[in-house]
Parts: structure tokens; sequence; C-alpha cells
């Protein structure tokens, strides 16, 4: 694929999104993913690792990706330049569960730069094509720092929308910030959205995922409709070369979205 | 032996004395041979015994470690520990069986332009009497499309 | 009896509480062989054992536990690896309680099954003789032909760091030659010397037995698995065989206490001691140094002296 | 059908097939060390170590695997994929344990959504011999484990060692290929009752005395035992166990360069190691050996069945040989046994 387009998303420089687009039409018609599925970037020389896709379905013709500068692929993956050729293999993994939300309510929970798939989700639901599939849409979205918020623009459209409901909370405000500062798990415990019907979408920092999963549990979510979306580390991204799995399960290829009923007949290996 | 083989040798030279003496050797416009690449370290104690056997994979036949005079260490004692270094991986090398004169190492300060072109007009013609350094070679025809791997 | 004697330490250690687990030698699995014991249970220290077949250095356990008090059964080699270790900071000298054995050297199982045709079925020590008992055979074979090649050329085979010894000091036998397989090799033109590192490192299989079972080996990143810089690929290139284990020798540059672990745990069988031994015979001549024996001294490689030789620089 | 080698035409027919095919077979690397490797000439064949330390999974996925190579030329990325040679192969002399592991490795590179090209063009290109195993060592507990010292599942043909001569069985459509192999000599009854004497004492030797039956129910309800905190203690992590188990297949993938050019390869990798689940992020889901040391056991045992149903061991014995610490797996096994477990409450092994 080619890297049509990149920019930096956050003040600390660590997260670029690429927007990138096929080689050919026929690939780009070949290719057909859910929210939540990810994909194996790979930049010969470097090697070759998985991200969550963060554009929507909906969102014709590319692909995007946001890529938090950690490691050998992903710091090449923030130089790179536009116009420049990288591989991709994918769609890998299961995805969100879309059509169990037919009707329901949905509450998306997102810490930090895990956001991307989940940004994915909220963009395909809020598609006029299946925004009436769904009831209410809550979201809250948790940074560390408001400079490190993802996507801004796109929150502030959200925000203006009448047919979602949007919680934006930082762990420590700034000067210039006016909204909420809290924890995501506290934020949402104030928030208290009521489990009735809805269905809760958690992807985050481990620490994260585990002090909200009480959290919903209080709030009378049934196990079956917490789902969460897990990272380990992966290499081949289809079950095989071992390293993702969570007992008998692999994040790769059962994964990388489960349900809190899978996880927690589970060793705690996430 | 390729007919046309020329010795690749790596220096390490320590920023404050030899680098400042094979810049002294360049301006003075003394000959040496042009047979060496040159990497700046702070110190001759940064010297990481992983630096020469890299070198060395990556296909370098010769390797130079040169730093300030003792006494003379911009940081005091750096090239002192460095030297226990040096002497304990000059002997560990040979022991292995790598050639005496594969791995040198000297003092020169920035005065000294003319020892420098001197080391190098030596370390030069050891290397060039070894020949190619064989040990540790990687063979770069693993890679790429051509490959005869 | 030396055994009786460890049991009753690690015994009255736990009951008054001095340590929280001890770490010593018990019953292994096959002939030849004894296993490493943690031991929490004042009344179980009746499992702790000790024969000729003790060959681990339990001190590779000591960074795991460096949040606990520990008695550690030693050897000589094993308690200068604790001195070491705890020379560098790994682990503080109060939280730690050597019960030193004097060592009367390990038996080398890969010798004594060369000596044998068949599988060895059960062994057993009397008295310096090894009963061996196979498949279809059984003799009997002298203990000190069959000692570990490390524990041939050991001079500090008392561990008088210990806080306590559990029998009295052996006699220690100065080699008149410092080790006759260094000088041997040394003795070998530099391109059979490098034909015979080749030959032995092609069989590495990069599971790092050597620098697992290296109670010095405890970085948190060793050079091999850093990615920035990548120092080496993790394939089977023999150059980068050569480099892993030219690198793991040489980190063990005065800091090795020639316990001769990482040859006994590679499961191919590489001569590995050749190396670490030369180092140490090189810092022992250079510096004066030898690991573990002065718990003041700095390790060789981290100090200096004006005076230190310099010969081979230009 | 059944055939007779005499160990006099044995070098000679080592040759045919040297002349034929890429003829892998165990190799004696240094005293007590073997592998299996590819054989330029009958005299390398060393069948004297009953199990060489590399298993014959080396043979079908290599420890260090180039999947593809490529070149930038010009701004260009030029890719191609790795081949094998175009030859047949033969893998000679694997015991039914090494056999039986190739088989549980298959069902995992073989799978219905992905399969793994790299294994399955070696597999399907490869004839495999094995080799009856008359003296199974004291670690040997392979009929525990689901199979036995002569099992001839997975085998084309089947050597069994007479003495004097081999016994050679067809046994599939690859195997029968070799039926007019001028080397083959009619078989006499009295071999076939040698053969019956071999296996009988053979099995006699193994027994059954590890008790694998049911481990994965009994491991099912041991996600949170205690028993973990304990067994992992003298493990020191290294990879001895998993690089030498004939069943472990985890693999990393790297990327090896230089300059302009380069190649991707797998290498062998092992869940004792703490990078192994080591996130770039620094997060390691599994950040102590007692975690690691789940993962090996509790994969082999319960969720290796779980997903196809057969345990992952064969009990070829090497995990137990080679141990640096001697960590004996067939203790383990038993250790999660009810009765044993109520016993220990702090002290394992």
């Amino acid at each position: 694929m080619v890297i049509k387009k990149a920019h930096v998303e956050t003040t600390d420089r660590m997260l670029r999104t690429l927007e990138l687009s096929f080689l050919n039409e026929e690939e780009a018609r070949a290719f057909h993913f859910i929210p939540g599925q990810f994909c194996e970037l790979s930049i010969f020389g470097k090697g070759e690792a998985p991200f969550g896709i963060a554009s929507s379905p909906t969102e014709n013709g590319s692909l995007k990706f946001t890529i938090n500068k950690a490691g050998v692929v992903t710091t090449a993956l923030h130089h790179i330049e536009e116009g420049a050729e990288i591989g991709i293999r994918g769609p890998l993994g299961n995805g969100y569960p879309i059509d169990l939300f037919k009707g329901k309510n949905v509450l998306v929970i997102g810490g930090g730069f895990a956001f991307t798939t989940l940004r994915s989700l909220v963009a395909y639901l809020l598609h006029t094509e299946n925004r009436s599939k769904v009831n209410e849409i809550t979201v809250i979205y948790g940074a560390r720092m408001p400079g490190l918020l993802l996507y801004k623009e796109e929150l502030l459209e959200w925000e203006k929308r009448n047919d979602l409901k949007l919680i934006v909370t930082v762990d420590w405000g700034d000067k210039d910030w006016k909204g909420k500062v809290g924890f995501v798990p506290n934020v949402l415990e104030e928030v208290a959205p009521s489990s009735k019907n809805t269905y809760a979408v958690i992807c985050g920092p481990p620490i994260m995922i585990k002090f909200t999963f009480p959290k919903l549990m209080a709030l009378r979510f049934p196990n079956e409709r917490i789902f969460t979306s897990l990272e380990r580390r992966m290499k081949c991204g289809i079950g095989k070369c071992g390293r993702c799995n969570i007992g008998p399960l692999y994040v790769c290829k059962d994964g990388p979205v489960f349900s809190y009923a899978q996880l927690e007949k589970l060793p705690k290996d996430y | 032996m390729e007919a046309n083989w020329e010795p690749k040798i790596l220096a390490f030279l320590c920023n404050w004395c030899s680098y400042a003496g094979a810049d002294l050797a360049g301006t003075s416009r003394i000959q040496y041979p042009p047979n060496i690449r040159v990497i700046r370290v702070p110190c001759s104690g940064r010297i990481n015994p992983l630096f020469v056997l890299k070198a060395l994979q990556g296909g370098i036949d010769g390797v130079l470690v040169s730093g300030c005079h003792p006494g003379d260490c911009h940081y005091l004692s750096g090239n002192y520990v460095g030297r226990r270094k040096s002497a304990t991986l000059k002997r560990f090398l040979e022991y292995l069986g790598i050639e005496v004169g594969r791995v040198q190492f000297s003092w020169v300060s920035a005065a000294e332009g003319g020892k420098f072109s001197q080391v190098i007009e030596e370390v030069t013609q050891d290397i060039r009497r070894l020949g190619p350094a064989k040990q540790f070679r990687k063979r770069s025809d693993e890679f790429g499309v051509q490959s005869s791997e | 009896m030396i055994q009786q004697k460890i049991r009753e330490i690690a015994r009255e250690l736990l009951t008054k509480k001095e340590v929280d687990l001890i770490i010593g030698f018990g019953e292994g699995t096959l002939p030849l062989r004894t296993t490493p014991r943690f031991m929490r249970n004042a009344e179980k220290t009746d499992r702790l054992i000790w024969n000729s077949f003790c060959e681990n250095n339990l001190a590779v356990y000591l960074p795991k536990f460096s949040r606990f008090k520990v008695g550690l059964v030693v050897k000589g080699c094993d308690a200068r690896s604790a001195v070491a270790l705890s020379l560098e900071k790994r682990f503080k000298a109060d939280q730690l309680f050597l019960i030193g054995v004097p060592c009367q050297r390990m038996v080398d199982r890969r010798k004594v099954k060369r000596a044998v045709r068949g599988e060895i079925l059960q062994a057993r020590e009397e008295e310096g003789i090894l009963y061996i008992k196979g498949d279809g055979f059984e003799t009997k074979l002298n203990r000190e032909d069959f000692l570990y090649s490390s524990c041939q050329v050991c001079i500090h085979r008392t561990p008088l760091q210990a806080n306590v010894l559990v029998d009295d000091p052996v006699e220690e036998y100065p080699l008149t030659e410092i080790h006759p397989e260094i000088s041997a090799f040394e003795k070998r033109s530099s391109e059979e010397r490098w034909r015979f590192f080749e030959k032995e490192t092609s069989r590495c299989i990069r599971c790092y037995a050597c620098r697992e079972a290296c109670p010095m080996c405890y970085c948190a990143e060793c050079f091999v698995d850093s990615s920035r810089p990548k120092w080496i690929e993790k394939g089977l290139n023999s150059s980068d065989l050569q480099f892993y284990h030219v690198v793991r020798a040489y980190h063990q540059t005065g800091r090795c206490s020639g316990c001769g672990a990482c040859e006994r745990a590679c499961p191919m069988e590489i001569r590995l001691t050749y190396l670490t031994q030369k180092l140490n015979q090189e810092v022992k001549e250079r510096f004066g140094f030898e690991t573990g024996i002065d718990r003041d001294a700095p390790p060789p490689l981290a100090t200096f002296e004006a005076e230190d030789k310099q010969e081979f620089i230009k | 059908m059944k055939f007779k080698l005499e160990k006099n035409d044995f070098p000679s027919f080592l040759q045919s097939l040297i002349d034929r095919y890429d003829l892998y077979a165990p190799v004696k690397l240094a005293e007590g060390v073997s592998i299996y490797k590819k054989i330029d000439h009958p005299d390398e064949v060393d069948l004297s170590i009953l199990n060489p330390q590399k298993p014959a999974k080396d043979i079908f996925f290599p420890q260090s695997e180039t999947m593809f190579r490529y070149e930038k030329v010009g701004k260009q990325n030029q890719m191609i994929s790795m081949e094998e040679g175009k030859r047949d192969r033969i893998l000679f002399g694997a015991r039914a344990c090494d056999i039986e592991a190739i088989s549980i490795i298959e069902k995992v590179f073989v799978g219905e959504e992905y399969t793994d090209v790299y294994f399955l063009e070696k597999r399907n290109k490869t004839t495999i011999i094995g080799l009856g195993c008359n003296h199974p060592l004291s670690t040997c507990f392979c009929s525990s484990a689901g199979g036995d010292p002569f099992l001839r599942a997975g085998s084309d043909l089947f050597f069994i060692d007479l003495g004097e001569a081999y016994l050679v069985e067809l046994l599939t459509e690859k195997g029968m290929a070799f039926h007019k192999n001028k080397f083959f000599r009619e078989t006499d009854p009295k071999d076939l009752t040698l053969v019956k004497e071999l296996e009988e004492k053979a099995f006699e030797k193994v027994g059954f005395s590890i008790p694998v039956d049911g481990i994965e129910k009994r491991l099912d309800l041991m996600v949170e035992n205690p028993f973990w905190d304990k067994i992992h203690e003298k493990c020191i992590g290294c990879s001895v166990c998993t690089f030498l188990c004939p069943t472990c297949h985890c693999f990393d993938i790297v990327d090896e360069t230089s300059k302009e050019r380069g190649k991707r390869v797998r290498n062998w990798d092992s869940c004792l190691s703490a990078l192994y689940s080591q996130e770039t992020s620094g997060h390691n889901p599994r950040p102590s050996g007692r975690e690691r040391m789940r993962q090996r056991l509790m994969h082999k045992f319960y969720y290796f069945p779980k997903n196809f149903h057969r345990i992952a061991c064969v009990g070829c014995g090497r995990c137990i040989l080679y141990c640096p610490v001697n960590f004996d797996i067939r203790q383990a096994i038993d250790l999660t046994s009810p009765k044993r477990i109520k016993k220990m409450k702090g002290e394992v092994i």
C-alpha cells in the first residue's frame, strides 16, 4: 500500500496517523473488514507489526492506522514519507460483534492510544446506513493529558451531534482544559450508564481494563455483554507462531475482541 | 585474495586527542594511507568490545582504537579503564585465533599529527600483510533477491 | 557427615527464622544428577542431600530472590559467585547466609556415560568409588578419574567466604601449571584455534542455557535480545554464533568464578570453559584479581591502576 | 508389504537414496551430540544415539528459516519467496515419537483457515522412514503419552533392527513406491517372530507409569492453583526443553538486513524466555517464571488438547535428559494428580 497522508496526532509526537491507499482498485475492492480487526504492516528491513485499523469500513478507498512510536517498526513508520510503499497483511482477527449491537445501546469505553479501533467502531455506527440499527451510543474516552487525545477534530464534531453522548476525560488537565478530569473507571462510575439493553466495549491499557471490569459489574452489566479488545505481542497474526494465546484462545485468531464471559475462565495472561 | 584488494580499516578515535591528532595530520598535509574509516567516540573508554566484533562481522579487515595518552584523558580515567578492556579483549581475540595485529591500539595526542600518520601507516601495512579478515565475517550474499543461499 | 550437617544447619536457620528459605540440592530424577531444592519448611530439611553430583551453581537463583533472606548451599565456586554478585549489588550481603561445603569436586556425568556402553540406570558412590548399574551391565569406576575439567583445575575448593563451613577445609591443590588445557590450546596455531572455536560454536542452538545457568548473566536485557541497537541476528548464521559466544564469555571477564555451569548446561556439549578460564587466567596475571576472593576488591574491569601494563599499545 | 534389508547392503541402499533424494538422517556432531542433517555420504548416518538432540521437526520446520528475500532496486522493493529444492526428500531413522510429533505440529500449521506453506511443502515432499525403538531409554514415556516405541502411524516405510538385517515395512502409497527396491529381500517367518519379541520387550520397558490420562480435565481446574507458585522455582528460563521438544512449534519473525538487501526469517522461539511475550510498550502479560512455566505445561497438556484433541507431548524424554537443572516433566505431570495436589500444600518437588 502507499502512504497517502500522514500526520502527527499528539503533542508528545509519539502518535502518528497514516492514511494508506491500495496500489490498485482490485485490491481495494477485495479488502473487506469490520471494526476491531487489525493488519500486519510491514517495512522491509525493519519487520512487521500488528496495528488495529482506525478507519471505518464505511470510509471507502483507504485505511487509517494510528501508530505509537515504541519499537523498531513503529519508529520506521513514524519516519516514513508520504508516497512510500509498505506491505500489509490482513484483515486479521475477529473484530467487534457489530451484529449483536442491533437494536441495543452501545457503551464505548476507551483509554489512550487504544482508541483507534474504537474510533473505527464509532465512525461505523455513526454512518447514515448504520446509525438507525443501534439505539443510544455513549462514548467515554480518556487520555493522560489533553494533548494526548487522538482525533481531536473528530471529537469536536461528535460533541456537536445529538445522537451520541460523548464524555472526554483526562488524567491531568492543563490551564486550557475545560473538560472532565479523572481516570476512566471513575468517570464511568460517575456517569453510571444504564446496563439495560446495553453492550459495553472497552479498549485501553491493561491497567484501565482491569479497573473498568469491576465498575461495569457494579453497574450490573452481564459478562456476556462486556467486550474488550486485547493487545498481545504478535508475530504471525494467524494462530501459528504461538505467543499470543490466553489459555486455548489466540488473541490474533480468536480475538482480539473477547467477551468478559470468555476471559473470566482463562488465566490472566494479558 | 582478490587482485586489487585494499584493506578496510576502522579507526575509533577519541574526540579529544586522537581525532584532533588526525585533524592536525590533515591540516599539516601529512600523507597517510586512505584505508581508514574514522568513527569518533567521546573517549577510548567508550569502546565496547561489541563495536570491534561488529566491525569484523560487517567486513572490516582491521580495527584501530586510539585515545589520549595516560594522564591526558578529558574524563580523567576513561582511557585507563579502556586500557584494561583493550588488554583483555586483544588477548582474548588472539587466543580464539584472530591474528595478532588485526585489532590494534594506540595513544595519539592532539599534537601528534605525525604519530597519527605513522600509526595508520603501520596498521595498514600489518593488515595488508595479514590479508582480508575471515573470522566473524558475514557473507553478504545471503541477502537480497539475487542471493546464492 | 556433610549431608547431615547441611540438614542440621538448614533446619536451625529455618526454625529460628533467620532465613526465609534454603536453596540446596535434592535427589534428582536421573542417575548422576541432583536437582535444586527450595526449602521453606524446617520439617523437610532431611530432603537436602550432598554428593558428587551437586553440579549446579545455586547462586544463579540469588537475583530472583533478592527480596528474601536466603540460606544457600555453596561449593567454593558458588560462594565466589555469590560474593561477586553482592559486589555488583545484586543482593545485599546480609540477606545471604552461605552454608559452605568444602568441595570434593564434582563428577562429570558425561564422562561417566562415555565410559560405559548402554544407558546408566543407577549410580551410587561410596569411598571414592562410583557403582554404576545399567541395562545389562554393572561396573565400578574411580571417582577421581571422572571429575569435571573445571573442577580439576580448581584451586579454591573451600568456600572461605561462607558464614559456616560444614566440614574442615579441604587441602587445596596448587597447580604446577596454571591451566594445562589452556596452555596446550595456546600451543596450537591461530588457524587451528579458530577452527576449534568455529567447530564448537557451530553446534550452538541459541537456547541460551549457558547464559541462564550463569549467576553473573543477570542483565535485564542481554545484548543478543536488544533490538535497538540490534547487535546480532537470532538465527544460526555461524558469524552470529561466534559473536554471541565471544561476547558472552568476554562479559564474564573478572566476574567468572570458573564454576563451569555454562558448559554443563549446554545440551550440545559445546566447550565453553576454555574461553572463560582463559579470561580468568588473563585477569589474574595482568591485574592480580580472582573472582570472589576479596569481598572489597572492585571488579578488575571497573577499575584501573595508572601502572597497568600497556605493552600492546602503540 | 514386508521385506528384509541385509546390513551389508545398508550403505548401498542409503547411497541409492542419496542419488535420488535429499536424504536427512541423524549425524553425529561430537561425542554424544547429534542432529538430523542432510546426508552426502552413507557413512555419516549415525543411529547410535536413540534420539538426536534436535528433533526431526527441524527438517520440516527448521530452527532458522528464510521465508523470503528482498532488495531495494531504485525506489522499488523487490521480493522473492524462498523455494524448496527440486528434489523429493527422505527423512530416515526417526523414532516413532519424533514422527508422531510432526503430525502434532501439522495440526497447527495446516489449519482450516490458514496453511503454513513453508511447512506443508516440506511435508508433502518428504517420505518418512521410521525406525523401531528396540531399546527405549528410562526417560522414555511414549506409551503413556499416546504413542508406542513401534508406532507406525506417520511413517511411510518402517525399519526394525533385527541385528544382522532390517525388517522393512511399506506402509503408505509413498512407501509402496519402494517395493521394487533392488536391495530388499524376502522375509522369513523367523523375522516376524523376532519383531514381535522386540516389540514386547520395548513395550514392557516403556510401560504406562506416567499419569497423563485425564490431565486435561485436571488442569482445567488448576489455572490459579498455588502449584504454579512453586513448580517453576528451579527453572532458569533457558530454552533447552522447548527447542529440543519435538512438538514445540513457536516461532519469531525477524528481518535480517545488509544495506539495501535483506531477508525475512523465522526462528524458533520459546515461551520460557521472558521476552517472548513482552510487548513493545514494556508490558509483559507473563511477567515471571510462574506464568511462563504455566504456559509451557498448560499448553502441552490442556490448551493444545482442547484445540486439537491430543496432548502436545510424545514422551521422548529430551526435556528431562537435557534440562540443566533436572526439571522433570514426568514429575510435573504426576504432581497434578488430585491426591498429590492435596498433599503438597507448600512444597513442590
